[in-house]
């Protein structure tokens, strides 16, 4: 079953993915934009671990994945709570807005 | 029906649960410390016992198997905790007959004072119940304790011995400052009729005396740390049957050469893991934490500070017994500090007019002795000791506890008098615990007090010497604190009236205790005495302890004569008695008596009142000193030179950083573009240029 | 056309015909439901159309059906029209691993086509099922979230909200009281935690063994399902219905039926997890001992088993909706956070003590 | 077949990916986010990780993608973003920077030969013990200090996520009940 597609089509797959996640964090300006787009990049790295686990049929590969979404989670949640922390003060979701770090 | 018993104790169901004595307790206390609030009082009552008698019938089981097995030892891996590099920590228990004495006793004694607790912890007034505020917190922390103290006796390795004990002190610094909220207590002045009166000073406040076991404690613990870690360098393993085989069979050798007089690794471990010891046991300089500790709640003082906690350091040992038997100057070392301990803390004990303190001292005392016993190389008669200890102490700290109980938290001395009437089951207890303490013949510390004097004269007839005197002290402390609460006039009538003997559930652990503290003896006989008078009654603990106390060499084994050993058993039975006796005259007969003796010393006499002045030395020698230091640190280096350099670097990055700032224009995404530009260099000199240059790795 | 091909078209036959016996069966029980509301309130329930009202659903039905599709002008049209075919489809795909019986039926038609054509009682029998009702169960929501947004209504946006919140918020108490049940059965596919409580002549049924679980699993259903008590999406009083305000005709409809489509899901979930799936207690041991003629008929009877326990459910869903009055927000999320998950990892961890205490004393390990 | 499924669900996955990024609006973004999560997760049934793609849909569709709609919906109307047209100079630099980026790994991963030892995680191993069990013990063995510090990140997450949520402000006494007759 696996056999039928080769595993650099999963690689190229994910590469692809990957950086599109990369270029959504320079294009956009939005923060749940961004935030997404960089989900899309664990995902896209999760989707080579995968590929690696099952065509070197080694678990680690999943273990890796699953410790993955265990920080997706933990990232989403804070992240996602900065923000509406951050929406309170500035009334803004937009990161340009947050430049109060320059020198 | 025999072969079945054998073949269910073959399979070693109970020896596999072991895991369970610790889990139970320590679900109780996560279930007392989440829901405890709550649910009520009257479930957290009923879950934190049911918790530790559970934990105490696996343990039965446990050691029953360990019976069937011959006292083998036998380990029980749960998992591999961390393995990093040649270190490779297992969480394992050792099931062997030390560790599940340890168990018995810490379950069994434990379970009854949970027991007592559930009352003592409850206020009752005219038909009301009140229990206290945080009754839940004080079971979740006396659950955690126990669970903890179980880590400490069962782990396998040093790591969870420490781990236990870091766990066990913790346990006791919240416990010790459970009324966190009350304050210190002044103490009013002894009078001497005709002599000038002794001012005390004031108890410390819980919060302070926690803090103060807390940091004493930590003392102790570098070293035992230190300790840990010698034997990690010197020997690459922490598990105790990997170590100890190491150690035997050098063991000889490490002896001669320590016997000539050099100072082997092995000693310098051995000092090492004294220190800790000394810490949490209370052994001189070390001790001061103790009493103070007596602000604690009185089951805890029962539990922690008399028959648990404090033994960890005489459990230490033992365990440890080849690394001590492979270094006899050490073991000197224990001895003397021991016996000195036990002779400066009797001393103060005669004197001291807080019941609870008397106890307190009197447990230093005790734990010095025990330390005697582990210095001579009677590791058996310590851990005998340690267990009949166990049984009288907790007896004598609940029936204070019970006294404080009835008349509202007065632990004064002075203040009491005639209990006996008013509160028969606790007056009952307390002189038969008190009678064990004393070592009045065939009670439990008789036997065990005498088999250590015996095993020290020896060893060494001075240390004898020292031991004798102090058990006559205890004998006539023990009995001064009796005669002065239970006997006489009350000396405060209002008090007096208000008192009433407590609940079934306070003096039912009483009774069971005194018993033990009157039986307990049973479990080591003296084998060689009965033995020349035609009795063959094998002393019960040596043989069970047998296969955890390693020889080293060839040791002769050589009894004292049948006549040393005979006058040296009439020795201390007879010196037991005649310090009763002399307690009753001094203050059942002629009360002018004591009076009279203090005032004529008057300046031993506030010495010992006062405690040696240690506090107040260690005070001016090393607590005001180091904060002194760290004042003078705080304010002339660190807020002058340190922070100068500080400041000054962190002026000139600042203005350094005007310049470089005009590249932080503060907006992400133009950081996440540099980010960006630099993750592709990266990438693509890893991808497409090859190698990275070695200076990276 | 090769074997494959023909299972896979059985497959697809068999998931139409799942769909529309459930939606059949939801015109009769909307009646069942609004005629027993009736009774707990001293009504009659409607009894107008046809003889004792039984045709009432289908009138409204047509009468749905028949009404005008309006597209109010200030919603996001796209998800609009997709949020009730997407509520009704995540509810209907959990159908797919449910086993309705335990035979699989063989079609002999190898004289025909040249090979046999297998009827499984179910879809698909994956081996991570448990996981997959957790999964599809949990997209449950995104029907009701986007109608609620797209309607472009602060109501609808209010309840989209509270479902939100409130499905994430349940879903951790449904999940560890079915975790409790995979431990002990040891299994993540459906049917083998089915087949797990034929044993003991079929009282083995994990309600008995696990009730506080069974207990957690079903508020947590309740609420999941959004069923009274746990109504908040849509209450009508507050939010004058909610994600469903603007919604009127077919679309309307369609919510309607999503509503109970997930509903009966769980009650098909509940049966199957909990309440012995199609067995009954003594059904195969009678079975066994009766003429095989009889014993032909077992898929046919497992199958009516089935249904009358999850109508049975169902009932008591319907029941808890006469009786229990709504919660207010907070409290619903207080309830969850405070006592049903705290509860459900409590019994998760008895669960596994006892399992390891057990295994221990029987020597298992 | 199964190249014809990859190459579709690929081709999908792509797409859907582009639409997070190129949608003005957010809610539309969070659409094709789940989409995309979706055919991660098929991917991974593919791969034989059923388990996986199980967990893949129950966090991220089930919980991450609900999550971030319930705070886009919270935000409401602050979330809009003045996009009048795709085609900038700024943009243009990072598509071009983006293919690069994607030149250079399509490279590697399709010129370095994949090595390494194989595992004893085969497809047969799986049949008979079961995914789930086979990865449980694994990590439950091998990653136990992972899964561990797993719990710790976790709880960390709750606690900061409880306090940056936190409400500082005490709301204002409501006062009497209004009565008809006031």
């Amino acid at each position: 079953m696996i056999g039928a597609v080769p595993l650099s089509y999963y690689l190229l797959l994910s590469a692809i993915l990957f950086t599109i996640g990369a270029g959504g964090v320079l294009i956009r300006r939005n923060a749940i934009i961004i935030l997404m787009c960089v989900e899309m990049m664990m995902n896209a790295v999760n989707l080579t671990f995968v590929a690696f686990s099952s065509y070197l049929d080694s678990a680690t590969g999943q273990i890796f994945v699953f410790m993955v979404m265990v920080v997706a989670a933990v990232e989403v949640a804070v992240g996602l709570a900065l923000l509406v922390e951050l929406n309170r003060h500035k009334e803004a979701v937009n990161i340009d807005e947050f430049n109060s770090l320059k020198g | 029906m025999i072969g079945n018993w054998q073949s269910v104790i073959d399979k070693q169901r109970m020896t596999n649960l072991i895991w369970l004595v610790i889990a139970l307790p320590l679900a109780g206390a996560l279930f007392n410390g989440i829901f405890g609030r709550r649910v009520g009082y009257q479930v957290v009552a009923k879950v934190a016992p049911t918790m530790v008698f559970l934990a105490f019938l696996i343990g039965l089981g446990g050691a029953f198997e360990t019976y069937a097995r011959h006292g083998k030892a036998q380990l029980v891996t749960l998992w591999t905790w961390a393995e990093i590099g040649e270190l490779n920590i297992p969480i394992s228990f050792l099931v062997d007959p030390l560790s599940m004495t340890m168990v018995l006793v810490i379950t069994g004694v434990g379970f009854l004072i949970h027991i007592y607790a559930t009352d003592y912890m409850v206020h009752h007034h005219h038909g009301e119940t009140h229990p206290d505020r945080d009754f839940a917190r004080f079971f979740t922390f006396l659950n955690l304790f126990i669970a903890s103290m179980l880590v400490l006796v069962l782990g396998d390795n040093y790591l969870m011995m420490f781990i236990g004990w870091e766990l066990v002190g913790a346990c006791s610094y919240l416990l010790i400052g459970f009324w966190h909220d009350r304050g210190d207590d002044p103490q009013p002045a002894i009078e001497i009729e005709g002599g000038e009166a002794v001012q005390v000073a004031p108890l410390l406040s819980p919060a302070a005396s926690g803090m103060k076991a807390f940091v004493v404690n930590r003392i102790g613990d570098v070293g035992f740390a230190l300790g840990v870690f010698l034997i990690w360098t010197t020997f690459g393993t922490l598990q105790f049957d990997q170590l100890f085989s190491r150690i035997a069979s050098s063991a000889e050798m490490y002896r001669e050469s320590a016997l000539h007089g050099e100072f082997t690794v092995i000693s310098m471990i051995a000092l090492l893991l004294f220190i800790g010891a000394m810490g949490k046991s209370a052994q001189i300089p070390l001790y001061v934490w103790l009493p103070d500790a007596m602000a604690g709640p009185t089951p805890v003082s029962a539990l922690i500070h008399a028959a648990t906690m404090v033994t960890a350091g005489i459990y230490m040992i033992v365990r440890s017994n080849i690394i001590y038997t492979s270094a006899p100057n050490v073991s000197f070392l224990v001895a003397m500090v021991g016996a000195l301990t036990a002779f400066f803390a009797a001393t103060i004990a005669l004197v001291q007019v807080d019941l609870k303190r008397v106890l307190a001292y009197s447990t230093v005392s005790q734990l010095g002795y025990m330390f005697m016993a582990v210095g001579v190389g009677a590791y058996t008669a310590g851990m005998f000791h340690l267990v009949t200890h166990a049984f009288f102490k907790a007896c004598l700290f609940l029936g204070a506890g019970s006294v404080m109980h009835a008349l509202g938290d007065v632990i004064d001395i002075r203040r009491m008098g005639g209990l006996r009437k008013k509160m028969p089951h606790t007056a009952m207890t307390f002189y038969l615990g008190g009678l064990a303490l004393a070592g009045f013949p065939l009670t439990a510390g008789f036997f065990s007090k005498d088999e250590i004097l015996a095993k020290t004269f020896e060893y060494s007839p001075m240390l004898w010497g020292i031991g004798i005197v102090t058990a006559g002290m205890t004998a006539f402390y023990t009995f001064r604190a009796i005669f002065l609460a239970f006997e006489g006039e009350p000396r405060d009538q209002e008090l007096y009236d208000h008192a009433h003997e407590n609940r079934l559930a306070v003096t039912a652990p009483l009774w069971i205790l005194a018993v033990l503290a009157i039986f307990g003896g049973l479990l080591g006989l003296p084998a060689p005495l009965l033995h020349g008078v035609g009795i063959d009654i094998p002393h019960a603990m040596e043989n069970w302890l047998h296969p955890v106390i390693q020889q080293v060499g060839h040791h002769e084994v050589h009894h004292l004569p049948f006549i040393t050993e005979l006058a040296l058993f009439l020795i201390s039975g007879f010196l037991g008695v005649a310090s009763i006796g002399l307690a009753y005259y001094f203050y059942i007969v002629d009360r002018s008596i004591p009076q009279n003796l203090a005032r004529s010393t008057h300046p031993i006499f506030a010495l010992l009142v006062n405690k040696y002045y240690i506090d107040e030395l260690y005070n001016t020698v090393f607590v005001k000193p180091a904060l002194t230091l760290s004042n003078t640190m705080s304010r002339g280096i660190d807020q002058t030179l340190i922070d100068g350099i500080v400041d000054g670097s962190a002026y000139g990055i600042a203005e350094l950083g005007k310049y470089l700032s005009q590249l932080q224009n503060g907006f992400i995404s133009r950081y996440a573009l540099a980010t960006f530009i630099g993750v592709l260099f990266l990438v693509g000199y890893f991808f497409l240029g090859g190698q990275f240059p070695n200076w990276i790795y | 056309m090769s074997q494959e091909i023909v299972q896979l078209l059985v497959d697809i036959v068999k998931l139409i015909i799942i769909a529309s016996v459930i939606m059949g069966i939801f015109t009769f029980i909307l009646l069942v439901e609004r005629k027993l509301i009736g009774r707990f309130t001293r009504r009659y329930g409607p009894n107008r159309v046809g003889p004792f009202g039984l045709l009432q659903s289908i009138a409204d039905a047509v009468k749905m059906m028949l009404k005008e599709e309006m597209v109010p002008g200030h919603v996001d049209k796209v998800i609009y029209v997709m949020a009730p075919g997407m509520a009704l489809m995540t509810a209907l795909s959990v159908f797919a691993v449910i086993p309705f019986a335990r035979d699989t039926v063989v079609l002999p038609l190898e004289s025909l086509i040249g090979f046999s054509v297998y009827l499984t009682p179910w879809v698909a029998d994956i081996n991570v099922g448990v996981l997959y009702l957790l999964a599809v169960g949990s997209l449950g929501s995104y029907g009701i979230i986007l109608g609620g947004w797209s309607s472009n209504n602060k109501y609808s946006l209010l309840g989209a909200l509270r479902t939100s919140a409130q499905m994430l918020s349940y879903e951790l108490p449904l999940g560890v009281a079915v975790l409790s049940v995979v431990v002990m059965t040891g299994t993540l596919r459906v049917t083998e935690i089915v087949e797990w409580q034929t044993q003991f002549a079929g009282l083995a049924w994990i309600v008995f063994l696990q009730p506080v679980a069974f207990l957690i699993f079903f508020i947590s259903a309740l609420a999941e399902a959004g069923r009274a008590p746990f109504d908040l999406p849509e209450t009508e009083n507050e939010l004058i219905g909610g994600f469903m305000t603007e919604y009127g005709a077919l679309k309307f409809g369609l919510f309607q039926a999503a509503e109970f489509v997930h509903a009966m899901m769980f009650c098909t979930i509940t049966v199957t997890v909990f309440l012995g799936g199609w067995n009954m207690p003594f059904l195969n041991e009678i079975l066994n001992i009766m003429p095989t003629p009889i014993q032909a008929l077992a898929p046919v009877l497992h199958l009516g088993i089935f249904i009358g326990k999850s109508l049975a459910v169902y009932c008591s869903l319907i029941w808890i909706r006469a009786s229990v009055p709504r919660m207010r927000f907070d409290q619903l999320m207080a309830f969850c956070w405070k006592w049903l998950l705290p509860i459900a990892l409590l019994n998760l961890f008895a669960t596994v003590m006892g399992l390891a205490i057990t295994a221990e004393l029987l020597g298992l390990w | 077949m199964e190249l014809t499924i990859f190459i579709i669900v690929a081709v999908l996955s792509v797409v859907s990916a582009l639409g997070v990024i190129f949608n003005k609006n957010v809610v539309y973004s969070a659409l094709f986010l789940l989409v995309n999560f979706l055919t991660i997760a098929v991917f991974y049934l593919m791969l034989n990780a059923q388990f996986l793609g199980m967990v893949q849909i129950l966090v991220y569709a089930g919980a991450i993608v609900v999550l971030i709609l319930f705070v886009v919906m919270l935000l409401g109307e602050q979330l809009g973003e003045d996009i009048s047209s795709w085609v900038t100079p700024a943009n243009g630099v990072i598509i071009v920077l983006a293919l690069i980026l994607l030149t250079i790994i399509g490279t590697a991963v399709t010129d370095y030969p994949t090595t390494g030892a194989k595992g004893d995680f085969t497809p047969e191993l799986i049949q008979e013990y079961g995914q789930a069990e086979m990865i449980g013990v694994t990590l439950f063995t091998d990653y136990l200090l992972s899964v561990q510090l797993a719990g710790v990140l976790l709880l960390v997450g709750i606690v900061g996520v409880i306090w940056l949520a936190r409400n500082d402000e005490q709301l204002p006494a409501t006062g009497d009940v209004p009565t008809k007759e006031a």
